[in-house]
């Protein structure tokens, strides 16, 4: 059981990518790619997160004096993490409109019957 | 033949010239063909007397009208007339040229050639035999001599007879008249 | 200084009398060899003084300017050529310049003719430019084959160093035969007037010459005959004094003539054909041997 | 600081004229002209100066930019400038109905100040720079009439593009061998370098200036640019820009590599001089020939463009005192010649409405006599009719050809002026002579503004023919900067010990049997003017513009030669281009278009990355 318990987040954001992947492979539907494509995207900031973390240690922050220096965790992770979600909901605002202009241009969502640029 | 007299070189270089080479257009309409070839090769050699066949009226200045004249042929006959650089003589070969020949009662043949063009010269005959070109042409040296070949003079000043005539035959002519012809210049 | 004024106004009318007299014998000739009684010698005199009293038509300022232009180019010519050892003028041009001269004749009369506006002329320039174009292979092979065998482009040098020994023919047989080959289609004459069938195309670039047009005309002739032929003297023959000179210039002509006396017209195209065929192949040879040896 | 002058003037001249296109037409087309001239007038200024300047140097690298000025880049300046000048004088009324006038006027002098850029730069880097510039230029200009003309500028700029590529090859490699790019630092170092070495840096440099020169297997792109672009352009094009080749030609052999260098490439006659003087033998013949099947004007003086171009590479590789000057002087020569006679289509274009087929013009003489006498002019010009300037080139390629025993290349050099003499004349004729149309029957001559840019040229023509001394003695210039033993002419030929020419003795016999003809013609009977349609034509009459023989001027000799003038080369080109865009199907089947596959070829590329790693890890 330990050992779901210590891999938790790592089987959790590994699932996430592989389910995201799968949509995105699989699915033919414009919409269903970029929910994929946010799948993958939670993925990923899950894993740098839980990647980030090192067991024993505390945050950052100077609030008590007891908090030895040589103890904490890289913060740098999070706050990446934390940028990467503000991106990854701009990428998803962004596609989503690309989606709706495919939409209103081609009347389908369907990529495989979206020719436009294909031979 | 006094193509060596030296004396008459000198008095008129281009009469003398005008006489010793003529350079032959032949219209060589009906009958009368035969007749040329031997003229101009080996059996009667026009060529001793500076007489040579050209391919166009414009470095002629004689016109040998063969065989009869029809009203189609009549065309071309006044514009190759019109087309030869004066001084011009025409000689009519055989008798249809003169008088209608044996066609004389034809609806399409032209009687009289002389209505139409000045001739100098006939050779009658039906046909005539090839020596006799060269009797015209003696005879056109005298005339010449004489200053009785004149009828590129004549054309000239009865322009307006010529050209009515010509339309009565052949109807309205395409080109335009060679010599003014209207009010102007009578 | 005065010699060469003298000579420069004498050579031309020298290679007019010798250019006519050709013209007189040419025809006396063949009437001869078709057993004809012939003309006179001076028959082509009598018809230019005629064609010069004549009245002609003109079709405009360059139908002039083209009869005149191709008449003066010839002229010039004959003082580029050496004629027995006179050449007033070749310290001013070698055999290079005289090729390029040889093109204002032909020129002149297209241009005179191309304004003249008849589809004859049209023709007969083309058929011209043609030919011109089969027989300058061989004519420059051969030409290029006495320039590279004497190392030199100057017409007299080549003259004298014939005069000091053995004549080109000697040694460059092979481009002396293939330019007298096409020393006919050069001068226009059987079998090569294709390009003034009188019977095909009404006598080609010269339908609507008559008069004085059609006398430069002939007189232009009568130079091209005499500069062709003085070139093949010079060029193989060794030229000579003014008696020799002209002794050899009538041999060539006369074996021309029986050629020509003899043979019917080629076609144009037949007529490149053999232009480029034996004497290209001969002047060819002949230029190799020249280069190699 | 001249230099830059120039270069300012002729680049920001060109914006000028622009901005000022967007507020008056007549202003725009005023600026453009005083542009050009001023140009030609600050490049004529500059002549018999030595000049060397700095005027930018590269924070990197260790280069700079620099500019000079000798009698080489001098002599191709004029002519630049001078062409440049005539065209844009040509250009105001031609180019008045067409659109984007703005646009022609600013890459007109764009292009030109890139061709001034070229000659004046005295580094490889800008003269790469310029050479680029010049080119993309080019590209636009050729392309600017749309419809066919963008298809023959891809086909410019792609060859033009591979040509560049070559020499930019070539100049990398020179810098990472040496470290400079200036062209006499580069002269000095390159004298110890390896044979090898210097055939390669030759090879590249040839393709390199080939393309723009229009030597044969690199010459396809010339006949649809020319014939594609508009007239005043065709001229610059072929007068002026192609030639830049021939500069760099100069530049690499004579300038840097120099004479003692290129004779130990190579040994008995596998060297390199002689095979660049078979080539453009070559180049000389077939074009020339290829010039006689045309039946559009522009394209037949296109394929000319190409066989006189062999005419100057001959010269050049024969390596003589008297080939060098010949071919540069054929390069003057030409660029008058070629300019003019494009000036002459364009004439003919602008009045006819764009008629180009050979077949359909015809009697224009009667209509448009200035520009007849141009045309004239011009083709006696190209084909080199004594007294006019390329005879006395010829003359000096082909005296040098033979005296150095080479007379094959001689004999190529000769038959090639022949099939000149034949195409040239058809153009002539098909176009000035023969009967007039009825549908041109008010065809006017045309307006001043294009008929003193022929009037010029052909002044020119005669000029430098009967004076060769005027550019010989520039031309001896540029041979004693180049090592070699400069040539001593005369003014009106060459002195005794090179060669018996002496053109005014010529003139003055032409003149009096002309006139002696004159007078004999003038004394005798008189002759009656005739028009047109009174014409002999067997006894009949013939309306007028109905009498008419131009279709296919040689066609027996067409039949003859025609068969083996296939251009092998196109089709060769074609050819790789098929093939090429087979092999590139397979590519384009890897991109089926769906997102999906994309999302795959990522994954796997991943997996891969991972094995890898992977594989690296153990």
């Amino acid at each position: 059981m330990s050992l779901i318990y210590n891999w938790m987040y790592y089987i959790a954001s590994g699932g996430l990518i592989l389910i995201g992947m799968y949509i995105i492979l699989v699915k033919t539907n414009l919409i269903k790619i970029i929910i994929g494509l946010n799948f993958i995207d939670t993925g990923v900031n899950i894993l740098l997160v839980c990647i980030g973390y090192v067991k024993g240690r505390t945050a950052p922050i100077f609030s008590t004096s007891r908090i030895n220096p040589t103890n904490v965790v890289d913060p740098v992770p999070q706050a990446l993490v934390l940028t990467a979600i503000v991106i990854g909901v701009a990428v998803l605002a962004l596609a989503l409109s690309i989606a709706i202009k495919v939409y209103e241009h081609n009347k389908t969502l369907n990529v495989t019957k979206i020719r436009g640029l294909k031979w | 033949m006094d193509r060596g007299s030296i004396k008459k070189w000198l008095k008129a270089p281009g009469k003398m010239g005008q006489k010793y080479s003529f350079w032959v257009v032949y219209f060589c309409t009906g009958c009368g063909i035969i007749e040329i070839p031997p003229t101009i090769t080996s059996r009667w050699d026009a060529e001793r007397f500076g007489v040579i066949p050209v391919a166009t009226p414009r470095q002629a200045n004689l016109f040998l009208i063969t065989g009869y004249v029809s009203v189609k042929t009549l065309r071309a006959i006044i514009r190759t007339y019109e087309q030869m650089p004066d001084p011009k003589y025409t000689v009519g070969f055989g008798s249809c040229p003169i008088n209608g020949g044996m066609y004389w009662d034809s609806y399409n043949t032209i009687k009289h050639l002389d209505k139409y063009i000045p001739v100098d010269g006939w050779i009658a005959g039906c046909m005539p035999r090839p020596e006799s070109i060269f009797i015209a042409v003696t005879h056109l040296w005298t005339m010449i001599d004489k200053g009785m070949a004149t009828g590129y003079i004549k054309y000239r000043e009865k322009y307006k007879n010529y050209r009515k005539n010509q339309e009565e035959a052949l109807g309205k002519l395409e080109w335009p008249p060679l010599y003014p012809v209207g009010d102007k210049n009578e | 200084m005065i010699i060469k004024v003298i000579s420069i106004i004498v050579l031309p009318l020298i290679a007019l009398i010798i250019g006519f007299f050709f013209l007189g014998l040419s025809r006396k000739v063949i009437a001869r060899i078709h057993r004809r009684y012939g003309p006179p010698i001076s028959q082509p005199l009598i018809d230019v003084i005629k064609l010069i009293n004549q009245e002609s038509i003109s079709h405009g300022k360059l139908f002039d300017m083209g009869v005149i232009l191709s008449l003066a180019g010839s002229v010039i010519l004959v003082l580029f050529i050496p004629f027995g050892g006179i050449a007033p003028l070749a310290t001013s041009g070698d055999l290079l310049v005289i090729i390029y001269l040889m093109l204002l004749a032909p020129l002149g009369v297209a241009l005179s003719g191309g304004e003249a506006a008849n589809p004859n002329v049209s023709i007969g320039i083309s058929r011209k430019m043609m030919l011109a174009l089969g027989y300058e292979v061989p004519f420059l092979f051969s030409l290029l084959a006495v320039m590279t065998w004497y190392k030199t482009t100057s017409l007299v040098e080549v003259v004298k160093a014939q005069q000091s020994f053995l004549w080109a023919i000697f040694y460059l047989p092979l481009p002396a035969v293939a330019y007298f080959m096409i020393l006919p289609a050069m001068l226009g004459i059987r079998p090569f007037d294709i390009v003034s069938a009188p019977q095909e195309i009404a006598s080609g670039t010269a339908v609507e010459y008559g008069g004085r047009y059609l006398a430069l005309t002939t007189i232009q002739h009568a130079f091209h005959i005499f500069i062709d032929i003085a070139l093949f003297v010079n060029l193989f023959l060794g030229g000579g004094n003014l008696l020799t000179f002209f002794v050899k210039m009538l041999v060539v002509f006369l074996l021309g003539l029986f050629i020509n006396a003899v043979f019917p017209r080629l076609r144009i195209d037949q007529a490149i054909k053999y232009c480029w065929k034996w004497p290209a192949i001969l002047a060819l040879v002949g230029l190799i041997i020249a280069r190699i040896i | 600081m001249q230099l830059i002058t120039i270069l300012v003037v002729s680049f920001l001249g060109a914006g000028i004229v622009y901005l000022t296109g967007k507020f008056s037409g007549r202003v725009r087309d005023i600026s453009a002209v005083l542009v050009s001239l001023a140009v030609v007038i600050l490049v004529g200024l500059a002549y018999n100066q030595k000049i060397y300047t700095n005027f930018y140097s590269l924070p990197f690298l260790n280069l700079s930019l620099s500019l000079r000025l000798n009698y080489l880049s001098w002599f191709f300046a004029i002519i630049v400038a001078g062409i440049g000048f005539l065209s844009i004088l040509f250009s105001l009324e031609y180019i008045k109905d067409y659109q984007g006038v703005g646009f022609y006027y600013f890459m007109m002098l764009f292009v030109n100040a890139g061709m001034l850029g070229i000659v004046l730069s005295a580094d490889f880097l800008s003269f790469y720079i310029f050479w680029e510039m010049m080119s993309w230029g080019t590209y636009l200009l050729i392309s600017y009439k749309g419809g066919k003309a963008v298809a023959a500028g891809l086909k410019y700029i792609i060859m033009s593009v591979a040509g560049s590529l070559a020499m930019l090859f070539a100049i990398v490699s020179l810098y990472a061998s040496y470290g400079t790019l200036k062209f006499s630092s580069l002269a000095s170092l390159l004298q110890i370098a390896s044979p090898g070495y210097i055939l390669f840096l030759l090879l590249m440099f040839v393709v390199g200036f080939g393309v723009k020169n229009a030597i044969w297997t690199l010459h396809t792109w010339l006949p649809d640019a020319h014939a594609e672009a508009v007239s005043p352009f065709s001229a610059v094009l072929t007068g002026v820009l192609v030639r830049m080749g021939m500069y760099g030609f100069l530049l690499i052999m004579y300038s840097i590599v120099g004479l003692s260098l290129l004779h130990k490439l190579g040994y008995g006659l596998l060297n390199f001089n002689y095979i660049l003087c078979w080539i453009g033998a070559i180049t000389i013949v077939i074009p020339t020939f290829t010039a006689l099947l045309q039946n559009d004007s522009k394209r037949l003086l296109a394929w000319h463009g190409i066989g006189q171009g062999g005419y100057m590479v001959l010269g050049i590789g024969v390596a003589t005192s008297l080939g060098i000057a010949g071919g540069i002087l054929h390069t003057l020569n030409y660029a008058v010649c070629g300019a003019l006679l494009f000036f002459v289509v364009g004439a003919i274009e602008h009045r006819t409405g764009g008629v180009r087929d050979l077949n359909e013009l015809g009697g224009l003489i009667k209509r448009m006599p200035v520009t007849f006498i141009a045309g004239l002019a011009g083709i006696s010009g190209l084909i080199g009719v004594p007294l006019t300037n390329s005879f006395v080139s010829k003359w000096m390629i082909y005296k040098t050809l033979i005296m150095e025993n080479y007379p094959f290349l001689a004999f190529a050099a000769f038959i090639g002026t022949w099939g000149t003499i034949l195409s040239v004349y058809k153009f002539l004729h098909n176009i000035f002579l023969g009967q007039l149309p009825e549908k041109y029957k008010d065809v006017k001559e045309v307006p001043l503004t294009m008929q003193i840019p022929m009037i010029l040229l052909s002044l020119a023509i005669i000029l430098f023919g009967i004076l060769p001394g005027i550019p010989l003695k520039v031309i001896s210039g540029i041979e004693k900067s180049f090592g070699v033993e400069p040539l001593s002419t005369t003014m009106f030929g060459m002195p005794k010990e090179i060669g018996e020419l002496n053109l005014i003795n010529i003139l003055a016999v032409l003149l009096v049997a002309g006139i002696v003809v004159y007078l004999i013609f003038s004394l005798s009977a008189k002759s009656r003017r005739v028009n047109q349609d009174d014409n002999y034509a067997a006894g009949l009459f013939v309306p007028r513009g109905k009498y008419q023989y131009s279709a296919r001027f040689y066609d027996q000799a067409y039949r003859i030669i025609g068969p083996y003038l296939h251009d092998v080369v196109d089709d060769f080109y074609y050819w790789l281009v098929g093939k090429s865009k087979s092999s590139f199907q397979i590519v384009r089947q890897i991109y089926t278009g769906n997102i999906n596959t994309y999302a795959l070829y990522i994954l796997l590329f991943l997996t891969l990355l991972i094995f890898v790693k992977l594989g690296w890890g153990l």
